[in-house]
């Protein structure tokens, strides 16, 4: 049983020290699955392209999902896709997160009232940490999606939360 | 055997002349924004998030109809007579309550469609795009000035009215006019 | 005959880094060898029919634009053609300049995304983002004009929904200037280099036969030799008063219709669409833009088909009205999809490294074929 | 006295041990939360079809073939360019032989076509059902000419 | 030499020989780190971008961020893989190409064993990567890792071919195999190293220059062909086999492979630099004789070193952002048909040459 | 170039009463209306005609007309009986520039149109679609499965104008 | 014990487990991982022997070419797709018990046997040795090789091609 | 225990032989035969190189050993393409069907 399986029922410095190390590191290399899906696909391209560039934030597209941390969904989720969606993100090794970008991937979007094909939100399949609303989002909302991820690994603790 | 030797020196020329381009480009400045720290400003057209100005809509439901997505709930309620609503800015009296304005932003579709028929322009695009959520339920916003109570007592308000009228006219055995501002809500 | 090997069912996508998308080839191999590709699509099926079934003339156009997303404007084109057409209007000579420049901005921004996904997918990384940031610009002159980067809502039936930015045609004006140095870059740096020609030429040859027999359009018709583009052959707007060329392949590095043909296609048409821009920034006149947008469109019962040049081929519309507010039926003609339905014979007998070559040559939009 | 050969039988423990450790520290930090689906193999997210152990072209062994010989006679050319220079020309011309020996077994692979990898052999589309007679229209008239490769 | 100094100071020669083997492991470490973020930095300013930017000065922790992650990595053994060897691959790949660092002499003071097979047991260690990379293909029971590693084994043994031959021609001009010898021989300035003729004398000097020249080419293209880079990285080409043999593997070792990878690239251009540029000699002599501080010869020579192998490193970098791939017969037909005669040619005029 | 009147009786002279009607009086496009079980001849007549050489199908499409006899159910939903679904041909010829509209009707509940997949390789694809939106079948037709849609979806044919949405699809629940 | 000893004690281990695992495992696919494992541990011992020319050359050959010519036999031959590759065993009894009793017998002979135990003093490299040895005693017995490679290389492949 | 001398090196290679021929005798694979030859043959250059050393032949044992890792290679090579070949022909490579293929 790793690390980061274990739930600490007290908070002391040693643990919260190597949490936040521990954190960083998951935080600052946040490899992605090189996988679009529909138009938002398209930004997020322009995301990795020159002028937005996610190296800066260490995302890199890695072809496998075996070697990845992050899954952006970034466009609408068919329900002919939304099995292999979920093969993929299941098939990523733990820890791991999911950026679901654009209208279509948070609800279904423009779709979601006739689409008969169309998965109303890809948080019915899979579990989403963040949303990042747009149709497209603009590349820097993407950005700004992944620095929401960021902070919110940054807050996860080995610390069992009280319950209260 | 020319071919042979065509083929080592084209092979190794446009290799190196590639290597030039990419070499050259090692030095030529980055176009990268920096983003967090660097913001581009956006042009004035630009469109991203919604807004309502809640004090000039009057509740007219023109937006909620243009919108091919259906993500604008609007629900109004009538002012019972000498209600003051106050004026748009450009100068329509309003007369609607607006009970309800919901735009589910994660549905909607960022096309503008619902900007040019507002006839007070109190529903345009802002540049605001960073508003990422953890949940998506926070997407889906309210614009509705009135506090709840306030809601609740408007619309009793405009319950009694109709009583009232619906009183009157039972009295007046008159048939009763439907009333046309109370839209049913579409999801 | 060497050693028979057993026949293997390679499975590439849907999530594949280079399907372009979510499309999925059951490829069945012998040694290394193709024996069949099947394509399986519909993963990106977003029911557009349906949809405008249920939506009025206006708001159809952001459903339209959602097809074939490299060419937003070249889709509400064409959509604006056909109900126009429908309806009769007649728009005024300013739109049909403004539509002229983004359509032909369109062509370039698109095939500048099918030229570094190629390279991307030969294995070049470097085109492809050099090219991303020089579409980086022209998204920049869209978003000046109508706020949006990749999904316009611009063109609408009768009009543009924005008048041209008072920068505007400056700012053309200069991405051209600048725009003509790259394609020789590019040049230079993949289409000429000996690698990138031996993975292409003589690779996915189309004869010109079977290309028309498929239905094949566009840039991929005419590396297979045919001089056909609707701006010239079905003349819409004003494209019959610009002066250009249409390339067609000729073999140049191999066989007509091989990839490289048809890629080096695209670089040849980036240069006509520059040259377009050219002329139609000098002869833009003044006027009003809003003139002939109808208040309410209700056309009379009736059909219609009509075509446009997309970056990807023949983008046509058959529209059936019958008489409502919303159309009854309207089916695209979606280039992508007809060229993508002989994706599986063209791949046969090559190997595996070949499909991923095809594929990118034929320069597919998921969006637009399964719409 | 430990020779060098030692070192290096000591640089291979090393190697083991590092990786033998890295694995071990990071199964103390890392996850393990299994899932179905996790543990089946990955194929672009579908379901495989078909194992993958399958026979491969012959090509790959022929290769291995070359090569094997060509090791050899590398391997024995090794010791002759050691010294051949103390032989003069005689030494010279036995490793000659040697070599053209072996480019006589290449040429032969050559000829026999050995060195070509299983190289494609495109099938072109057809039209289905074609016509009978297929005329040349104007239009599709297209002059070839050479383009300058600059 | 470093084993004396640490033998003389432990009093235990094995201790020493440890410390000695561990010094590379730092080194190789701190180098694959180092060659992570250039490769990263390297490509994004090719391509006008910054590459990483937000963790420390430019990003330079980033590949430290890398693995700290990459420690918390679940690590998957599918169902259906062969898990004894699918464990043991990268084992096998890793101390392949750790071994090769044995030979190389990073300086006169520090080899770490002195081989006098020095060329010949890099390319035999080499082989057992190869046997790993078939093993990882083979055990992951996967397609795309099957074909991949089938395919980066045929590349890796084809390209073995000129790369032998030129260090054939190597063996023939300098009458050694020691790295350590090879290094010492091209002393001196630049112009005593073998790519420009090597110490002989008079006129074959000259007459060499072209053949030795043609030779570090052949040796450089194949040398990063035995790597797995672009333009031959078809093993692992991502747009058509995904990942290649590495497909399943996640976590710490997949890291192993990274490792390898990378120490891979050092190792040929380390190879090359030891051939054919004078190895760890400096191109126009030392401070350390000038000032007279002999103790800092070394020191200036495992910098030479260093900057050599990095500079190839780069070059491999360079190439792999510049060029697309080639087409796995091409790749075959470029080491059959264009590489293995060009060497063997190459091999027989040298041959000659060197008799006269 | 030929007008679609002048195909028209070309056609109704050589296939009589398998060219059922030519319709002109709607605006826009005219359009010749032939036999479902004879298109396929029609079609290669056309193609391989020198006269008119029709070589390029533009686009085939499937329409539902629901022109039957509709009746409610129970939750406020349309079920159509009887009444025809169509299929148009839009063909062209791209040396003689001239463009044709067909059509077929076939009954709804048993809509068969004959597969011209061999005339028009696209055709294959169109007519996939066709089956998988509107439950047109194409006899003949090599690989009738479904292409846009799931294999196993079974709820019926989308673009039909009384298609119900399922509740649920493998699990995942379909509206909103 | 000292460190040669040790050395030598598991190399041989090496060998001789991996060997037998080669002869006795199911799976073909380990007996050539195996395989790979005697490989070393006899290049191990050559080292010991001094001979690490003929080591290096035995990793060349053996690993680098042998093995993996074998690996892609193996792939070549095998119905892999169906049934795990597992090869039967025939005569395993008395096979086992033939070879045990010659392997009783002979290692008792050699036990037996005087040998005359004086190592010889090996030069550092035995590469010149030896190409001294090659070009003077054996340059003939070279090119014969050659031939013979040259033979072998032209009837391997023409077999291999071979309908 | 005494000192590693020659005849520990000839004791290895005794087993390695035997269980070699085990190889050879027991497996009905042709290329697990193969296997069981190289063993053999590995065997044998460990007493050439070991009576090299031991028995002060000087570097004949050494180049002989040289010699039969080559022959060794091109047997291998020679040996696995017959194999492929009767796999061609009988799609087995099971000796002892083989045989009965024949027949
Ligand atoms: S959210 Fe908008 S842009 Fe993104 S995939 Fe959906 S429709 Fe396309
Ligand atoms: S922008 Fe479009 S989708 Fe969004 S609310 Fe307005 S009309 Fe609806
Ligand atoms: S159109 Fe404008 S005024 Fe009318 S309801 Fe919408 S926001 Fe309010």
């Amino acid at each position: 049983m790793g690390l980061l399986d274990r739930e600490f029922t007290e908070d002391n410095i040693v643990i919260s020290k190597v949490d936040d190390f521990l954190n960083w590191g998951r935080l600052s290399s946040l490899w992605q699955v090189g996988f679009g899906l529909a138009c938002c696909a398209i930004e997020m391209m322009a995301t990795s392209a020159s002028h937005y560039d996610f190296d800066r934030f260490g995302v890199i597209p890695r072809p496998t999902p075996r070697q990845c941390d992050v899954i952006i969904i970034s466009g609408t989720v068919t329900f002919k896709m939304a099995t292999r969606v979920k093969r993929l993100y299941e098939q990523m090794p733990d820890p791991k997160y999911v950026i679901s970008m654009g209208s279509c991937a948070n609800c279904g979007g423009p779709y979601w009232e006739h689409g008969y094909h169309v998965l109303k939100g890809v948080d019915r399949v899979i579990p989403v940490d963040v949303y990042v609303p747009g149709c497209p989002p603009r590349p820097e909302a993407l950005l700004e999606g992944l620095m929401k991820l960021q902070e919110k690994i940054r807050n996860e603790s080995l610390v069992k939360k009280a319950i209260v | 055997m020319q071919e042979y030797f065509r083929n080592i020196w084209q092979g190794l020329s446009t290799v190196l002349t590639g290597m030039k381009i990419t070499f050259k480009h090692l030095f030529v400045p980055a176009v990268t924004i920096q983003y967090p720290d660097v913001k581009v400003p956006l042009p004035e057209r630009v469109r991203n998030r919604l807004y309502v100005n809640m004090d000039d809509c009057i509740g007219c439901d023109q937006c909620a109809r243009v919108c091919p997505v259906n993500c604008i709930t609007i629900e109004t309620v009538k002012s019972v007579p000498g209600e003051d609503l106050g004026k748009t800015s450009n100068g329509k009296k309003k007369a609607l309550w607006v009970t309800q304005f919901e735009i589910d932003i994660a549905k909607c579709c960022y096309c503008q469609l619902c900007v040019f028929p507002c006839p007070t322009e109190c529903i345009y695009m802002t540049d605001v795009y960073e508003f990422s959520e953890l949940e998506r339920e926070n997407l889906n916003f309210n614009f509705v000035t009135l506090s709840k109570e306030e809601i609740l007592q408007k619309k009793e308000n405009y319950a009694k009215l109709e009583a009232e009228k619906a009183a009157q006219k039972a009295a007046a055995a008159k048939p009763a006019v439907a009333n046309p501002e109370q839209k049913p809500t579409d999801n | 005959m060497a050693l028979k090997t057993e026949e293997m069912v390679l499975n590439m996508g849907p999530q594949h880094p280079s399907t372009h998308g979510v499309l999925r080839l059951e490829i069945e191999l012998d040694g290394e060898i193709i024996i069949n590709v099947k394509p399986h699509i519909g993963y990106l099926h977003r029911c557009f029919e349906k949809h405008c079934e249920a939506m009025t003339y206006p708001q159809i156009i952001p459903y339209v634009d959602r097809m074939d997303y490299l060419a937003s404007i070249y889709n509400e084109f064409g959509y604006a053609v056909a109900v126009e057409r429908l309806l009769d209007i007649k728009v005024p000579e300013r739109v049909e300049y403004i539509r002229v420049i983004m359509g032909e901005l369109q062509r370039i921004a698109s095939h500048t995304v099918a030229i570094g996904t190629y390279g991307l997918d030969i294995g070049a990384f470097t085109p492809f983002l050099f090219l991303f940031r020089d579409r980086e610009k022209i998204l920049s002159l869209f978003e000046m004009t109508c706020g949006a980067r990749l999904l316009y809502n611009y063109i609408w039936v009768g009009g543009v929904s924005h008048d041209l930015h008072p920068n505007f045609l400056r700012q053309t004006k200069e991405f051209i200037n600048y725009f003509k140095p790259i394609i020789t870059e590019i040049n230079n740096l993949l289409t000429y280099n000996k690698i990138f020609i031996e993975r292409t030429a003589n690779v996915g040859i189309l004869p010109l036969d079977a290309a028309i027999n498929y239905g094949i359009t566009g840039p991929n018709l005419r590396a297979s030799g045919l001089k056909w583009d609707l701006r010239r052959d079905d003349p819409y707007s004003i494209y019959d008063r610009f002066d250009f060329e249409i390339p067609v392949g000729k073999g140049w590095m191999g066989t007509v219709g091989d990839c490289w043909d048809r890629y080096y296609l695209r670089i040849l048409e980036m240069e006509q669409s520059l040259k377009i821009l050219e002329q139609a920034i000098e002869q833009i006149p003044d006027g009003d833009i809003t003139s002939a947008i109808p208040k309410r469109i209700k056309p009379p019962e009736g059909q219609i088909y009509a075509r446009v040049e997309n970056p990807r081929g023949e983008l046509g519309y058959f529209i059936m009205s019958k008489g409502g507010l919303q159309p009854w039926r309207v089916k695209v003609k979606a280039p992508s999809f007809v060229n993508m339905s002989i994706f599986g014979d063209l791949c046969r007998g090559h190997l595996i490294a070949d499909v991923v070559a095809i594929l990118g040559s034929i320069d597919i939009v998921l969006g637009e074929v399964d719409r | 006295m430990l020779t060098e050969f030692g070192k290096v039988f000591i640089f291979f423990l090393m190697a083991i041990i590092f990786v033998v450790i890295g694995v071990f520290v990071a199964s103390l930090i890392r996850a393990n939360r299994p899932t179905q689906e996790k543990y089946l193999i990955y194929e672009c997210g579908e379901n495989a079809l078909g194992s993958p152990w399958i026979k491969f072209n012959i090509r790959f062994y022929v290769v291995a073939l070359i090569f094997l010989i060509f090791d050899v006679e590398i391997v024995l050319l090794v010791p002759w360019a050691m010294v051949y220079q103390d032989y003069g020309f005689g030494g010279f011309i036995i490793g000659a032989i040697f070599l053209v020996l072996l480019a006589v077994g290449m040429v032969y692979e050559w000829r026999k076509g050995d060195l070509e990898w299983a190289r494609p052999y495109p099938i072109l589309p057809t039209v289905v059902k074609k016509r009978v007679k297929e005329e040349i229209i104007e239009n599709k008239a297209v002059t070839n000419q050479e383009i300058v490769v600059n | 030499m470093i084993f004396e100094f640490f033998a003389d100071l432990l009093g235990s020669q094995i201790l020493s020989a440890i410390i000695i083997a561990a010094l590379p492991l730092v080194f190789i470490i701190l180098y694959v780190l180092l060659a992570n973020w250039l490769e990263r930095k390297v490509s994004a300013h090719m391509q006008d971008r910054l590459g990483p930017m937000r963790v420390g000065w430019h990003g330079w922790l980033q590949p430290i961020a890398d693995m700290i992650k990459i420690l918390q990595k679940e690590d998957i053994v599918a169902k259906d893989a062969d898990r004894k060897l699918f464990s043991a691959a990268p084992v096998l790949v890793f101390v392949g190409c750790y071994a090769a660092f044995a030979a190389i002499p990073f300086s006169s003071a520090f080899v770490g064993a002195d081989l006098e097979l020095g060329l010949l047991y890099i390319l035999a260690v080499s082989s057992i990567v190869v046997a790993g990379i078939l093993m990882a293909g083979w055990a992951s029971n996967n397609k795309y890792a099957l074909i991949g590693a089938v395919r980066s084994a045929a590349q890796i043994i084809s390209y073995e071919i000129p790369t032998v031959f030129i260090i054939l021609c190597i063996i023939i001009v300098s009458g050694t195999l020691n790295l350590t010898t090879l290094s010492e021989q091209q002393s001196g300035t630049f112009l005593n190293w073998y790519i420009l003729g090597g110490d002989v004398e008079g006129w074959k000097k000259f007459a060499l220059i072209p053949f030795m020249f043609i030779g570090f080419i052949v040796m450089y293209i194949s040398s990063v062909a035995e790597s797995n880079r672009t333009p031959f990285d078809l093993p692992e080409a991502e747009s058509e086999l995904v990942a290649g043999y590495h497909t399943e593997y996640s976590g710490m070792k997949f890291a192993m492979y990274l490792f390898a990878e990378y120490a891979n690239m050092f190792v040929v251009s380390a190879l090359v630099v030891a051939m054919f540029l004078g190895g760890y000699q400096s191109p126009f002599g030392y401070v350390g004789d000038l000032i007279n501080v002999p103790w800092l010869i070394p020191i200036e020579q495992f910098f030479w070193f260093t900057v050599k192998g990095l500079f190839f490193v780069f070059v491999q970098m360079w190439l792999r952002w510049t060029l697309p791939r080639l087409r796995v017969d091409q790749l075959m037909a470029l080491c059959w048909k264009y590489l293995i005669p060009i060497a063997f040619v190459n091999l027989l005029i040298i041959s000659f040459l060197m008799i006269l | 170039m030929k007008s679609t009147q002048e195909i028209y009786n070309l056609l109704k002279e050589k296939f009589q009463e398998k060219v059922i009607q030519h319709l002109n009086t709607l605006p826009k496009e005219e359009v010749i209306e032939v036999r479902p079980e004879s298109i396929n001849e029609i079609v290669e007549f056309l193609r391989d005609d020198k006269e008119l050489h029709f070589d390029n199908l533009i686009l085939l499409s499937g329409v539902d007309d629901a022109n039957g006899s509709k009746n409610k159910l129970e939750d406020g939903t349309e079920e159509i009986t009887g009444g025809t679904l169509s299929v148009y041909y839009h063909i062209e010829s791209m040396d003689l520039r001239h463009k044709l509209v067909l059509k077929v009707s076939a009954p709804r509940e048993n809509p068969e149109v004959e597969s011209i997949y061999d005339v028009y390789g696209c055709a294959n694809w169109h007519e996939r679609e066709a089956f998988d939106m509107l439950g047109i079948i194409f006899k003949n037709h090599p690989d009738l499965t479904r292409i846009l849609m799931p294999y196993d979806w079974e709820f019926g044919y989308p673009l039909r104008k009384d298609y119900r949405n399922p509740e649920f699809y493998q699990g995942m629940k379909v509206p909103y | 014990m000292n460190l040669y000893d040790f050395i030598f004690y598991f190399f041989a281990a090496l060998t001789i487990v991996s060997a037998f695992f080669v002869v006795t495992t199911k799976n073909i696919i380990y007996a050539a991982f195996n395989l790979l494992l005697t490989f070393f541990g006899v290049a191990g011992i050559y080292v010991l022997l001094g001979a690490d020319f003929l080591a290096i050359v035995q990793l060349i050959i053996y690993v680098g070419g042998i093995l993996i010519l074998m690996l892609f036999g193996v792939m070549l031959t095998n119905k892999i797709t169906n049934v795990q590759i597992k090869t039967e065993a025939s005569f395993v009894i008395p096979a086992s018990i033939g070879v045990g009793l010659f392997a009783g017998v002979l290692i008792a002979i050699l036990l037996k046997t005087e040998w005359r135990n004086s190592p010889a003093d090996i030069p550092i490299s035995t590469l010149v040795p030896i190409g001294k040895l090659l070009m003077e005693e054996w340059a003939f017995v070279f090119i014969l090789l050659g031939v013979l490679l040259l033979i072998a290389l032209i009837g391997a492949a023409s077999i291999a091609r071979k309908e | 225990m005494m000192e590693v001398g020659l005849q520990h090196f000839l004791v290895v290679s005794a087993i390695l032989f035997s269980l070699g021929i085990f190889g050879v005798v027991t497996r009905k694979n042709a290329v697990m035969v193969l296997m069981g030859i190289e063993l053999i043959l590995n065997a044998a250059n460990i007493n050439f190189i070991a009576f090299a050393k031991y028995g002060n032949f000087g570097f004949d044992g050494q180049l002989i050993a040289l010699f039969v890792i080559v022959l060794a290679a091109a047997e291998a090579a020679i040996a696995l393409a017959i194999v492929l070949n009767i796999y061609k022909n009988f799609a087995t490579v099971n000796v002892d069907e083989i045989n009965k293929l024949k027949e």
